[in-house]
This record gives C-alpha cells, structure tokens and sequence, in this order.
C-alpha cells in the first residue's frame, strides 16, 4: 500500500486513541479544530456539517454542554475529559476498528470506570470492533472477549477471556495472573511472583525469551522458539510444553 | 489580562531606572570627558564650555537635573552635535535603524524558520547537514567580511545593487537589499538553528503521532500541527533579537553608510557625549524591556496553556 | 530466588560489566563520526596552539620589511619579491609613459631595490623563507600571526567558557533553586547587565585598569568575563527551575541533603547538556567580541593578534591582498564548525536519554 | 521618428550630465555643528568654506588670505592696529553685511556663554579679548570696533603678522545678529539660516548627508560655477574610496582608505601634498629613562624614518628629524638622524650596553591600524638597533589624550597640525606648563626664547624661533619627530579646476568648477 | 493518645498552597491540598493511604516528611513534632523516616551510580556528623543492602538508565533502607510497574519488614495493592480522610459512599465476577481543590447526598469500633 493510502485507512477505517490524553491532544489548537479537520478528512462535509457532527459525538461521549466546550483549548478539560475528546474524535468517522493504547493506564479509577463503561457503550451502538492495549487484567476481564498475550514482541497465547483466565496454558499468562493482588479474595501469605526481568527486546536469541523467568523451562526451550500449539476450544499458546499439541496441527 | 499587562509594564519601571542611573555614573567614570581632544583647549574655554553644560555642578545636581529632564522626555542637549538636541538626532536616526532591523529580522526570521523546518524534516540528511553547516558559518563570520564581500560582488563587480546609502537616494529601497541580508544572517543562522532544534522535539510529541494517526496529509501535520507550538522558542527569542539587531547594526550602518542609530552610539561613546549616550542608553534598554514585554504577551496569545489571571 | 533474578537479568539485559557515564559516553561519541573527527580537528588546534612556542620558525614579530604582501606560496620569499617587484614595476612605469611623473622616484627607487633583490637572493639567508599562507604587510609571517592568533583567540573562549560556566551556573542555579526575592534580585540584576550598553561597561573597564603598562590582556579577559555568563545564567535557571521539583530532588531532600549537595550534586550535573549546548553556540560571541574590545583598545597588545583583530584587518585589505583575510578567516571558521559539532555530539553522548533518540 | 525623439533626448541627458556642475563630497563624518563660533572639527569648517566668508578667504592654492568681506585693510606702523575696509556684500537674506556684524560675531565667539572652544585664537592676539573669554573683562573693552558700517577697526596684543591670515578661520566670522537673536540655538537649520558665502544650506539630513546650492547674492556669485554641491556624512573610508571608484563622489575630502595605498598610488586621481603637521613620538622628559638625553637622542637615531615612510606608510609622507616644517624665512632646526652605531654608543654611555639592563618601556597609541603599524614598526626597530624591548599598547583615544595629559606616560604617539601657517604654532607647545606638552619637556633657556619671539617681528623673530627649536631638538631631544603628514586626497584634477593642493588642506569652494 | 507504640502522629495537618499570579502580587488564591488530616501510625504496621489523584495524599506525605513546611498541624515522630524541630534535629529525625517515590524514572538522579544513590543518605549523615563510616563500611553497607534488595552488587557501578524499572525500584527501596529507618513512607511505589514486576516488589516490601520490623505508610491508588500490602487502610478524599479501618474491615465493609464507589469501580481480573458485578460509576470528575467547601467534599458527586452534606461537613468518626468514617450517613451532624 501507498503512504497515501495507508493515510486513507487511518482515521476511517481504522482509528486510534493513545494512552495519555494529556499529550495526544495537541495544546495550541481548539478542539473544534481538531475534530473538524478529522471529520473532513475523510466525509465530503463542510465544515458547519463536521462542526454539528463534532458536537454530536461529544454528546455522545458524554461531554457536559459540547456546544460550549468544543471552542476550549485542551488544557481547558480534566484527564478524563480529554480521554472523552479522544474517544469521540476517534469514533467520529465510523470506523470499523478502533485501536485503543491503554486509554484508561493513566486515569484514576471512578474515571476509568466511567471511560470504560463509554468505549463499551458507543462501541455496541457504532458497531466498532475494539483492539484494547492494555496491562491491566481487571481491564481485560471486563472488556474483551479474546485476549492475546504478548511477550518480548510475539503472541504466546490467545484465547477467549474466560478460557485464558479459566485455564491459562501459557506459564507466562499463568505467572501473570497469579500474581495479581486480588480485591476480591483473601490474599494468601505471599503473592506468587513472576521472577527476573523482562528481556530486553533488541538482539534476542531465537529461543523462548521467558524461558530464564520460566519454572518450567526444559533444554529445549533455549535452543528454538516454540511452535504454536492449538487447543480444541480455539486456544493457542507457544510453549513447549505443548510440543505435542503443535505436531497435531 | 489587562490588569496583567500594566502590572507586567510597571514592573519595568525600576529596571529602567537603576540602566539610566548606572549609566550616567559610569560614563563619567570614564578617563577624558566630553572636550578633551588632540589639542587641548585652553583652561579657561574648558571652564566655558563646563559652565555651559552644567557639567561644573555637583554630579548629584547634575543627575537631578538630568532626570528631571528625561521625565519630561528631554533628553537635553548633545555635547558633540552643537546644533543638535538628543531627541533630534536619535528622532532622526532611530526610524532608520528600525525600518533597516525590521526588514532584516523578517527576513531572518522567515527564511530562518524555514530552512529549520527543512532541516528538522530531513534530520540526518543531507539538507540537514548543509543547512546547519551554513547556519554555523552564519554565526561564525563576521558582519564586517560579509558586508564588503557583498559590495564588492553586488556592486562592485556585477552592478546589481548600489554600493551604499539610504532610501531617499536615487536608487530608493534597492540600497536596503545587501545591509538587510547582512544584517539578517547571523539572525536567520540563530533562528534556524532554534526552530530545527524546537521543532524536532514537536515532531517527536505525541499530539502529533495523533495526528498523523488521524490521517492527516504530511503537510496538514506540519503546518497545523507542528508549527504553532514549534516556533514558540523562536519568537521569545524574537523580543532580545530586536532590540540587538536595531542597536547592534554599528558595522552595518558604517559599511552601508546608512543614517543609523548604531553609527551615532559607538561615536558618541568615543566621544564622551554624555547626553547622547545617556539618550542611546534610554532607547536602547526601552526598547529591550519593550520587546520582551510585547513577546511575554504574544506568547500568552500563541499558547492557550498560559493564562494571565 | 535471588540468583534466579541474577541467571535472567544476565541472560537478557546486555553487559554485566560496570560502564561510567564518561565512558559511556564516550562510547557513544566515538560512534558520531562528526563529532569524533570534530574531535580530531579540535584536539589538533589545541595541540598545534599549545606547542607553538616550542617552534622557533613560529616568528609572528619579526618583520622582513622587503617581504611585505607576499601572496601564499611555497616558493622561497626571494623570488617572490623580485616578482612582485617587477609587477608593480611594471604597472608603474605604465602610468609613467602615460605622464604621471610624481611616480618617477617610486619607479626608480623600485628599480634600484630589484637590482638589491636579485643581488641579494642567494646571499641573503632572510629570501630563503617560505611563506605558505603568505605575509602581513609589514612582511610577518602569516602562519605565525594565525597560530599565534590562535593561542589568544582559543584563550578567550576559554575564559569566556569558563566563567560562563562557573559564574553564570553558580548565578543562574542558585536563582533557580532559592527563588524568592533572592531571584527577583538575580535576575533583575541580569536584566540591568543586559540593558546596559556593553561599551560603556568596556571602557568604565578600561579607566579602572588603564594604568600604562598594565596587562591589557587581563582587562581583556575581565571585559569577555562580564558579560559572557549572562545568558547561561537565565538558562541554567530555567532548567533547575524545571528540575528542582522533580522526584530525585524531593528524595535527596528528605534525606536531609543541604542546599549545596543539591544544587552541585543532583541539579547541576543534569544541566550539561544545554550547558555544553549553549558554550559551543556562544564561542564565537567571545571569539569576535575579542575584536571588538581590541577596537575599543583592550585588546591584545601588539605584535601579538587575535583570530578576531586579523580577520577585522584582513577584511580592510582583501580586495588587494585576500590572503591577509582568508587565512586566519578560513582558520577560524574550520574552527568553531567543529567546536560547533563537537558540543552537538557532547550532548548527546552526555545525556543518557539519547541512546533511543536518532 | 521615435527613434530619433530617443536620440535626441539621450544626448540631451549626456549633454546636462557633462555640463551640470553638481558636486558630490565625501566628507568623512557628521559636522558637530554649522555654527562657525562653535566649529573646532575639519568637518565641521569644510561648510564654514562654503556658507561663510570672513575678512578674507583661504587662497586656494597657498593658503595664505585672500580679499573677501575685507576689500583692503592697512595695519599701523606699530602693527598693532589693523583696519578693514568692507566691501559691498549681502547676506542671503539680503541684508547687507557690515562691520557691526564682525563686532558681533567676534564678541559672540568670545562669549563665555557661547562656549567657544577656538576663542582663544582670537584671545591670542586682540586685546581685551582674553580677559572677556575668561569672565574678566568686559565687552566694551575687547579691541575691535566698526568705524562705521564699512570700517572694521581691530586692536592687536603684539604685531603679529600672521593676524589678518587668521581671519579667514571660522571663529572670526561675521554673524547675522537678527536670525540668532530670533531662532536662538535653532538658527543653523536649513529653513533658519543666514548666510553670507557662495552657497546656502538646502538639506541637512543628520548622518547621511548636507545638501547646499548656490547662493545669488553672494557678492561674487557670478564666479561660483558649481551648483550644488553634496556633502556625505559616511565615515567609512573603505565604502568611501569605492564610492569614490563607481564615480559617485567626486572628492573624498577628508582622508583615503590607506588599506588601499598600493592601489591608490597608482592613481590619477590621487593627491597628496605637504601638510603643515608632524607625527611624533612623546618621551615623558621627566621620567627615567628619558630623563637623560643620551637615551632620547638614542632613540631617536634608531628609527630608520625613511623605510618607515617609503616601505610601510608609502603615502607620500616627508620623513623628518625637525618638528616645525620649512617655510619662508625659516630653517628648522634637526634633531638627531637615523644612525644606528650612535644609537648603540649612546646607549651604552647612557648605561645600557647593547640594551643590557634597559627597563621594558611601554609605547601607547590610539586604536587605529595606521597608528598600530608605525608602533610595530618602531618596536621592531629598537629592538634590531638597541636590542632593547617595548611593550605596545593601544587605547582609546580618549583615554590616551587623559594619560597624555596627566604625563602618565612613557612614549606616546602624538601629532600636531598647525593652526596657522607659522613655527609659532608648532614650537609653542613645548612651553613649561603648557596645555599640550605631553612630554612635559622643561627648558627656561626654550621658554625665553618663545616669550621674546611673541613680541618681536620679521628676521629676527624667525632666528628666535629657529634657536628655540634647536634647543628643542638637537639639545634636548625632547621629542622623535617621524614625519610630516602629507594631505591625502582622491580627486581627479584634470576634470575639476580650481582644487590645489595645498598646506593647509583648506579648499574652498568657490572655486572649484568642471573643466 | 500516648501509645508507646505510636511511631507516627499526625494531627490537624494542612498544606495549602498560594496561587502566585505576579511579581508584585499577593497571593490570593490557594490550592487546599491537605486541609486537616488526622492518623497514626503505629510500630510494625502498614497504613495504606488511598484516594484517587489529587486528593492529596502525595502532598500528605511531603508534608510529613517536611519537603513541604506545612501550612498548620503537628506531625509527631517517635513523639518529637517535627513541624518545629531544628535543623540539627530534622536531620537526626530523618534517620527514622525515609521516603520510597512513584517514578522510579525520576526519583533517581541520572548522573549518579546506583552505589552513589544508596550511599548517598549515610554520606550525608557522615557529613553533618550524625554517622562514623569508613569508605570501605559505606561501601560494604551499599553492597549488603544491593543484596538485600535482590540486585547484585556488581551494578554498585551502573547508572540508572541502564536499569529496569523495577530494578530502579529496588534501588529506590534499598537507598531508603540505608540508614535503618523505623518508617518508611512509600507514595506509589509500585504505580509505574508492569504487572509482574509489581508483584515482586510487593514481596519484598513484605519481606523487608518481616525482617527488620519496618513500618509503612503505603500510599497507593489502586485498591488491591493497599489491600495485599495493608494491616489497616486510611482513604482520602480532596484533602481529607473519608473513612479509617482494618483492611479486612474496610473491603468487607465500606460505609463512606465514596469508598463504596471506589471498591465497585476497581476492575477485578476475574471475566465471571466481571460480567455479573454491578459498577456504582460517579458522575463528574474528581473536582479541583482550589475551593474550601462549607458541607462535605464528596457532595458533589455522592450517590447518597443529603440537604445537610452540602452545608454541615461531616467529622472524621468511629462507626464501628476501630473503623471511623466522616458521613452522615452514620452520625448525626454536631
């Protein structure tokens, strides 16, 4: 594809909203202007139309009194407010997925609920399918309905959220999600912890980078990335654990 | 806002007095006075010419009597321009100077700024390298060699341009062209240096990643997006840079003969014409407070984020 | 589990040897190629500047009068002269047929000194020499003048540098850090230096030292001094002001560290980079403000000359002799473009942030 | 038919080029003033040339006074009593000018409140004038009167013969009584002023340029040709001569950009003659080592003058060992010559073999690259002559004329250009005490010599001046003259007449005209 | 309450802060960051301290350790009101009272070794003669204390930059440790963590004081942290504390609305819990405290608001014992 048709994709069809609002939102410019030139960009409207339209989907994102707001510079909303401009600014054309950066990571948590409770709403009216980056699992639970973990740059386990939590393959996804403090259970004495570092991703061997925070590692596992392994309920996982579940593919 | 303003303004105030009062110490701290030269005059035509000037009074009179004066905007006499009031002979030069900086630092600034955004744009490559490299000369050569070359190049050899002069000259605003670049080289190496490197940290912001995520052509994000907050750096730079390029056009204004306010202060300084320098000094620092005042409020109209309340 | 944590950090996280910030850097600068040739050249300057007393064919006061003007060349100067001798003969004896008589004497006087230069050429030592960046108009060598303008020029900037660096820090961080009526008064003060006229400032200079004999050079130093440390000033406090809330700070405070310890400790050494930034970007401010201040008559005494007073000279003559301004022009230039590159890749190599950055 | 319309007018414009007498002068500087009482700089008189005339006017070709407002004048046998009888001239206003004008000029000039800087020209040879300058004296008893409207009577100190030269300096002009006493400080601008020579004030923009045209009523306006003549303020020698190289300005009045000598001697159009001026190096007299003769006239025969002028300053200069310069009826008096074997012996018996032990003396100058040069030069010399070092240091010009003054000095350069065409000029300098002797050279034998000259007259007053210079020189040494400084010029003589080269560089306009 | 076991008492204690407009202005306006917090902090436990941002519990902490002199209240450690304690004895008192931050980006000096870093607090202690140490002590303590915190000693010589960030933590946390201090106060430590690397560090937060008997006050914003690391939990709202109880008391029963809506807010990583809990979401943002407000702070947005919260503000009460709450909910109005 063309650079000129990449940027054709990006805004319509594909829409991203980043992690923090403080700074995706650019300080020297009203958010009417913002929003306008976004919705021209990609709908033949002028700019009265992409104003009433802007205005529209601040509505929508529940912005209190849109009319108003809309002609205020950015430094002018609160956190949660400029994550709402973002979230409305990248619906504004429709599109078919929006890729959402831990839109909520930096927000406090009666926030977050409340953006959280916004995407899911405007998502399930648009018709908009949602990639949500995020490292919070409380997040992932709530929201998605398949997951995928990443580690050190690849996919090691997908799944759908309530077999990934079920039932966990990878040792990876399993560390993760034991060692989450639980509010809603009593802790035991110690909190189980993945060990080590994550590794640095430039120059790495072509083995399983967790392998050196692994209980389970084997021999095999510093020599060859493992295969990916599919499991009957449409899960997948790369470890060599599942060796055998790979050859059966 | 306003009320921001005229405290911001008074605030001035103190500065300009305390620049006025050490001056008009220092200068006559200085060895030799406004009469000494080759030949001395006899002792008695000094006491005349004291007596005249006031200058045989106490030095505390004398400053009394002098800010009395300026604040009823005299700036007295010139000891050097017999025929001449300050006022005069700054009222008359100083329009020069400005019409001459003006034209040089918009010429810095656009052409400077530009280059910057080439740079910033093509960073590592090799417009980048051939515009900083001829930005570092800019800074390194002096006005006095760039001057003469273009003269002797311009006029000299292809009769392009006039050699020198003023525009109520025949030759009217050509004679602006070669002191205008001149002038304005070191201001536009400065200033792309400035917006190259302001605008590069924009370039890297994430309101901009936005907006390119958005879609955006290229160029919507460079001119939208990137150059309001990227050219902030350069116009607080602009307040300092045009008071020096009105003041500091000394080489200039000699090299193209141009009626200028630098050619009278260097003279008056060497010739201990208090009044006069005392006058330069006024206009001078006026003029520097004045600008970073007018840029302090730009700024606060350029980015939203500043509010003056 | 501990060594468990240690086996998977050293699998992954790169050296295990200790690396200094200095050697890191370092590091780093050797894979800027321009900074690392800057380097080179710089370090050559310096070298060649250092060392010149220690060759005495580096004459840059001993004039050969006969030798005046000589273009550059690496010929021997006595055939030069006879050359230039006859040109100008020549270009005389033109203007003689064509009735000015008032050249006759200069004509003849020019005839009888090409009889003494070719005379003299193989007996007289002097015409062996050779000038390769040509002579001065008092028939000094340029070489000379240059490396020994050199030697002040860079001293200067030096000194400029240096209370920059030590004065307007000082200033600027202790403006930046205190606050207060402590910095209204620091940078009014600043403001006041900055409104003053610079001359007026140089030449008050000049009659508190203007004693005969004094060493014009210290007044010299003391007039670059004054002003130099005035922008770094504002910039350093504008950094520290920026730093001083951040959290590193916050934790050397609640140990109970002192002002001082934070100020030279923790603020300081986080400002290097726009201090390294800011020196190399003003060293040709001090470089020409040296010439300026020998203008006003303080700078370097005579025969001895600044990079700055031979350009300002060479400038006057160069449509008759260039060389007089393109050799210590030229020199300087090279100069501060490296310097200027030098500081560039300082920076960055000094600020461990910019290992990520481009 | 067009074509020959555009012929027509193309020659027309050739034609009026050729035949316009529009001067254009680079005058090297702002003028401080136009007020010919106030005037003490170069620039400042070239438009005293031009809008005023005295008594009489400057011969263009010897400096000596010509008839101008004076028609005649008959000095008394004593010599103390001048008489002037004016001629019939107007001033621009119409007016005509009378001998009450002069009354009021000079007692203007005199004026303590006036603040005449060049009063004392006049103080030094009219009677009373002196004690009125001073605030001692009043007006009534300055020695100058108008007989009637036409007589212009003037009282001398002493028979001075170079007097009626004198008049033709701007601080004895007439001034029209009725514009001062009307404008007051405002009356030299254009729309103000009155003048009474050949051209009046047209424009005057500061730092740029004065523009002045013909005056109609000047009494010999039928012999002034130039019409307008304009004068440019640029200091800038080098941008000046280039000026000068395009055929922009047709005289650069006020010094030639000596960078460019090489070039320039080589020129047509260049002129230089003998001026009434020498450069020379101050020896503090009082202070070791120049306490003691033998280390002055060392120095002295250790300076080759003659390579300095011919190879370094090659603008024509006349090397010298005198101060005053030859005239009519006077031969200076030599100093020590250029003799490096005396230099060495001299030294020695002073107590300084071959420079051992000789304190390192420190030369001061003031900021310019001529000034530089000839100290370099002379540093050089002393060293290769005597084996002796010294230190250069240069300054600001302010700030050398203070040390010079205050004798806190060694060696300093100085120079001195007479004021008028006499050695009295040069040689009174020296007196004990005087204003201007830097060097602060004492001799009572000198100071008697110069006393008794003042009143004396003809021979044997110039065999006075001549004994006190030998004192000066060849017995004191008190000072190492270098050489006469020459006027340098650039204008091409053979497309203006009436430009003479001569001593004292004064050329009025009047008289210039396109051949 | 003269508890011997009391470590740390902090009594009325408010940090306001002017608003400066000009050069020549007074301030008029203030930023009411804390305004009249009460707490103790008893030998051996954890105090978790949370409340959303900008509430103030940051500035609490500052202001406890003196980076910030507080605008009133006392703060008394060991018994000594360090509001009022000299130079000589702030210092001294800071032995017992070291600080953990948020960023373990920015609280470590990027021209500093990590041996410099830990070193530093006893190097100043040396300096100011309240500590003998030899180079050699200063460097074995460095080295013992690297250990302890799980980081080889052989980093003593790295910079920070070449650090994770949960290695930085570690030295964040071993630099507090180095002058054996009673209470550590610890503002977000593990905030900026990955998951996995949260978890380690909230192990040896556990670990540590198992083994040298430390106290913390543990200020975070995320519930289930303050609810592993925490005996008892204070959590604060604009300025003040809402509601004050054992942890165990306080998950199991919230009585303040706000608490309550802070529990029900937090995700938990359960998909089950998740699709069949009912969120209480509170409207608005969480207001700027540049405005003293006559009722209760949470008026604004509380689900359970009544006509006397907006005029009467509630006082920091026992419900339950050793549970105290500022509603009215639970006390009638004075």
């Amino acid at each position: 594809m063309s650079s000129n048709e990449i940027r054709e994709i990006r805004g319509n069809k594909i829409s991203m909203i980043f992690q923090d609002p403080m700074t995706s939102l650019n300080p020297f410019l009203r958010i009417s202007t913002q929003m306008v030139e976004t919705i021209q960009l990609h709908q033949k409207i002028d700019k009265k139309a992409a104003k009433a339209k802007a205005i529209e989907m601040l509505k929508l994102a529940g912005i209190p009194a849109p009319e108003k707001r809309i002609d205020q510079y950015p430094h002018q909303f609160s956190g949660g407010m400029r994550q709402r401009v973002m979230i409305a600014m990248g619906l504004s054309c429709n599109p078919e997925i929006l890729i959402a950066d831990e839109p909520t990571s930096a927000l406090d948590v009666t926030i977050q609920a409340q953006i959280l409770e916004l995407m899911q709403e405007l998502t399930r009216k648009l018709g908009t399918a949602v990639i949500l980056i995020t490292h919070s699992l409380g997040v992932v639970a709530g929201m998605c309905d398949t997951i995928c973990v990443m580690y050190a740059g690849r996919i090691v386990e997908r799944g759908r959220t309530e077999e990934i939590f079920e039932s966990p393959r990878h040792p990876y996804t399993q560390g993760l999600i034991r060692s989450v403090p639980r509010l809603d259970q009593e802790t035991k004495e110690r909190l189980y912890s993945i060990p080590g570092q994550p590794p640095n991703v430039i120059d790495l061997p072509d083995c399983c980078p967790f392998y050196p925070r692994c209980e389970k590692a084997m021999d095999i596992c510093r020599e060859k990335y493992p295969p990916v392994a599919s499991f009957e309920n449409n899960q997948s996982a790369s470890c060599w654990l599942y060796a055998k579940e790979a050859q059966n593919v | 806002m306003s009320r921001y303003i005229i405290r911001r303004f008074l605030s001035l105030i103190p500065t300009i007095f305390i620049i006025i009062t050490l001056s008009f110490f220092l200068i006559r701290f200085a060895p030799g006075g406004p009469f000494s030269s080759e030949k001395n005059v006899p002792e008695q035509v000094l006491q005349n010419l004291m007596r005249k000037y006031h200058m045989d009074e106490p030095m505390w009179r004398q400053y009394l009597r002098y800010m009395g004066d300026v604040l009823r905007g005299d700036l007295g006499p010139s000891f050097r321009y017999r025929d001449n009031t300050v006022n005069e002979l700054i009222g008359q030069s100083l329009p020069n100077s400005m019409l001459l900086g003006t034209i040089a630092l918009l010429l810095a600034s656009l052409v400077g700024i530009g280059v910057g955004i080439i740079s910033a744009l093509k960073q590592n490559h090799w417009q980048d390298y051939t515009v900083m490299s001829i930005a570092v000369v800019g800074i390194s050569v002096p006005l006095f060699v760039i001057g003469p070359v273009l003269q002797l190049v311009f006029a000299m050899k292809l009769h392009w341009l006039p050699l020198s002069g003023w525009i109520n000259s025949r030759d009217g605003f050509r004679t602006l062209i070669m002191p205008a670049l001149t002038l304005s080289f070191p201001y536009f190496a400065y200033i792309a240096r400035l917006s190259r490197a302001s605008l590069l940290e924009i370039l890297r912001s994430d309101y901009v990643r936005t907006a390119r995520a958005k879609g955006l052509a290229e160029p919507t994000v460079i001119w939208k997006h990137v150059l309001k907050g990227g050219l902030l750096p350069v116009v607080s730079y602009l307040g300092p840079a045009f008071s020096g390029i009105i003041t500091g056009s000394i080489v200039i204004e000699s090299v193209f003969a141009i009626p200028g306010v630098g050619r009278i202060f260097v003279q008056s300084a060497l010739n201990r014409d208090y009044t006069l320098i005392m006058g330069e000094v006024i206009v001078y620092s006026m003029i520097l407070v004045l600008m970073n005042f007018v840029v302090d409020i730009v700024y606060g109209f350029l980015d939203p984020r500043i509010s003056y309340n | 589990m501990s060594r468990k944590i240690e086996k998977a950090v050293n699998e992954f996280n790169q050296q295990m040897k200790p690396v200094s910030l200095w050697a890191d850097a370092w590091k780093r600068l050797r894979r800027n190629k321009m900074a690392l040739i800057s380097l080179w050249v710089v370090g050559f300057y310096a070298l060649v500047a250092v060392t010149a007393p220690l060759f005495s064919f580096l004459d840059y006061r001993t004039q050969v009068i006969e030798h005046a003007n000589l273009p550059p060349s690496l010929r021997p100067a006595g055939e030069l002269v006879i050359e230039k001798l006859e040109a100008r003969h020549a270009l005389i004896k033109e203007r003689v047929d064509e009735g000015m008589d008032s050249l006759k004497p200069e004509m003849e006087r020019i005839e009888a000194d090409i009889q003494k230069a070719k005379d003299e050429l193989d007996t007289n030592p002097v015409n062996k020499k050779v000038y390769i960046f040509g002579t001065d108009s008092l028939g000094r060598d340029m070489l000379s003048k240059t490396i020994y303008g050199a030697r002040i020029s860079m001293m200067v900037g030096l000194v400029g540098t240096l209370t920059a660096v030590f004065v307007g820090i000082l200033i600027g961080a202790i403006s930046g850090y205190i606050g207060g009526w402590l910095d209204n008064l620091l940078m009014r003060f600043v403001d006041i230096m900055y409104g003053l006229p610079y001359m007026l400032i140089v030449i008050i200079l000049m009659a508190m030292f203007r004693k005969e004999g004094q060493s014009s050079i210290v007044i010299l130093f003391v007039g670059i001094a004054l002003v130099s440390w005035l922008t770094i000033a504002r910039v350093v406090r504008g950094q520290i002001i920026s730093l001083k809330n951040s959290e590193f700070v916050e934790a050397a405070r609640s140990m109970g560290a002192s002002t001082g310890r934070i100020i030279f400790r923790h603020l300081l050494p986080n400002t290097i980079g726009v201090i390294i930034v800011f020196t190399s970007l003003s060293l040709p401010s001090f470089i020409m403000n040296e010439s300026f201040l020998s203008f006003l008559g303080i700078g370097v005494s005579a025969p001895l000359s600044s990079w700055g007073s031979l350009v300002s000279e060479g400038a006057n003559t160069m449509e008759l002799y260039p060389w007089q301004l393109l050799a210590p022009a030229i020199e300087m230039t090279v100069f501060l473009f490296f310097m200027n590159f030098l500081g560039d890749g300082l920076r960055d190599a000094l600020d461990p942030q910019s290992k990520n950055r481009t | 038919m067009r074509k020959s319309l555009f012929v027509l007018v193309a020659f027309l414009a050739i034609a009026g080029s050729a035949f316009s007498q529009d001067f254009v002068v680079s005058n090297g500087g702002e003028p401080s003033t136009l007020d010919p009482a106030l005037m003490q700089d170069t620039v400042s008189n070239t438009f005293y040339l031009a809008l005023f005339e005295g008594l009489v006017q400057y011969d263009p070709r010897t400096s000596k006074g010509i008839p101008a407002m004076a028609q005649s004048w008959e000095t008394s046998a004593d010599g103390l009593t001048v008489t002037f009888h004016l001629r019939d001239a107007k001033w621009s206003d119409g007016t005509p000018v009378t001998a009450q004008d002069f009354v009021y000029g000079w007692l203007r000039t005199l004026k303590p409140e006036t603040a005449s800087a060049y009063a004392y020209m006049i103080g030094m040879v009219v009677k009373g004038a002196d004690a009125y300058n001073a605030g001692k004296g009043k007006a009534e008893d300055v020695g100058i009167k108008a007989v009637d409207s036409k007589t212009f009577q003037v009282q001398l100190l002493g028979p001075a013969p170079y007097f009626v030269d004198m008049t033709a300096h701007s601080a004895f002009a007439p001034a029209p009584k009725w514009a001062i006493e009307k404008y007051g400080d405002q009356w030299t601008k254009p729309s103000n002023i009155v003048v009474n020579g050949a051209y009046i004030l047209k424009e005057w923009k500061a730092q740029d340029y004065i523009l002045v045209t013909k005056n109609d009523k000047y009494w010999d306006a039928k012999n002034v040709k130039l019409r307008t003549i304009k004068y440019l303020a640029s200091d800038n020698l080098s941008t000046n001569y280039k000026m000068f190289k395009a055929g922009a300005v047709d005289w650069m009045a006020n010094g030639i950009d000596l960078n460019m000598i090489d070039e320039i001697l080589l020129r047509k159009d260049y002129q230089s003659s003998a001026q009434f001026a020498t450069y020379y190096l101050n020896l503090n007299n009082q202070r070791a080592p120049f306490n003691d003769v033998r280390v002055r006239r060392a120095f002295a025969a250790a300076i080759d003058k003659k390579t300095l002028v011919e190879k370094v300053l090659k603008g024509g200069q006349i090397p010298t060992d005198e101060f005053s310069p030859p005239m009519a009826g006077y031969t200076p008096q030599l100093g020590q010559g250029y003799d490096p074997a005396t230099a060495k012996k001299l030294l020695a018996e002073a107590g300084y073999p071959d420079g051992k032990g000789f304190p390192t003396l420190t030369y001061v100058y003031n900021t310019s690259t001529g000034h530089k040069v000839i100290a370099e030069y002379v540093q050089q010399q002393l060293k290769t002559n005597l084996n002796v070092d010294i230190v250069l240091q240069n300054m600001e010009f302010k700030t050398l004329i203070e040390l010079r003054n205050k004798h806190d000095f060694t060696i300093a350069r100085d120079g001195w250009v007479g004021d008028y065409l006499d050695p009295n000029t040069m040689l009174e300098l020296f007196i004990t005490d005087s204003g201007n002797n830097s060097g602060d050279h004492r001799n009572p034998a000198f100071d008697k010599l110069m006393e008794d000259a003042r009143m004396a007259k003809g021979d044997a007053r110039m065999k006075m001046l001549e004994q006190a210079e030998k004192i000066l020189l060849k017995d004191d040494q008190a000072i190492i003259p270098l050489y006469h400084y020459v006027n340098q010029d650039m204008i091409d003589t053979s497309k203006w007449g009436g430009w003479f080269a001569n001593p004292i560089g004064y050329h009025p306009p009047k008289f210039i005209y396109k051949k | 309450m003269s508890d011997r076991n009391m470590l740390l008492d902090v009594r009325g204690l408010k940090m306001h802060f002017p608003i400066r407009t000009g050069l020549f202005s007074r301030a008029r306006n203030f930023i009411y960051a804390v305004d009249g917090v009460d707490f103790q902090v008893r030998k051996g436990e954890t105090l978790g301290l949370v409340g959303e941002s900008g509430c103030g519990k940051s500035t609490a902490a500052r202001a406890i350790a003196q980076l910030y002199k507080p605008t009133a209240g006392e703060v008394y450690l060991n018994g000594m009101d360090l509001t009022k304690a000299g130079k000589q004895e702030l210092l001294a008192a800071r032995k017992n009272m070291q600080m953990v931050f948020q960023d373990p980006y920015a609280s470590l000096n990027p021209r500093m070794t990590a041996g410099d870093i830990i070193a530093e607090p006893i190097r100043i202690f040396k300096k100011n003669g309240l500590l003998v140490a030899s180079k050699e002590e200063i460097t074995d303590r460095v080295e013992q204390l690297m250990e302890k915190v799980g980081l080889s000693r052989f980093f003593r010589n790295r910079y920070p930059h070449e650090f994770s960030g949960g290695q930085r933590q570690r030295i964040g946390i071993a630099r507090a440790l180095a002058l054996n201090p009673e209470l550590i106060l610890c503002d977000e430590p593990v905030s900026a963590l990955d998951v996995s690397i949260q978890s380690q560090i909230l192990n040896l937060f556990k670990d540590l004081q198992d083994e040298f008997g430390l106290t913390y006050l543990f200020i975070a914003h995320d519930l289930s942290v303050i609810k592993y690391i925490s005996t008892r939990v204070a959590v604060m709202y604009l300025g003040l504390i809402v509601e004050v109880a054992d942890a165990g008391d306080l998950y199991k029963k919230p009585l303040h609305p706000y608490t309550e809506a802070l529990l029900s807010a937090a995700p938990i990583p359960d998909p089950k819990i998740e699709a069949v809990r009912h969120r209480i979401i509170l409207t608005g943002d969480v207001p700027s405290p540049d405005k003293q407000r006559p009722g209760c702070n949470f008026y604004d947005r509380c689900p359970k608001r009544m006509d006397v919260c907006k005029k009467v503000r509630p006082k920091l009460k026992e419900a339950d014992p050793g549970h105290q709450v500022s509603c009215f909910l639970y006390h009638k109005p004075e």
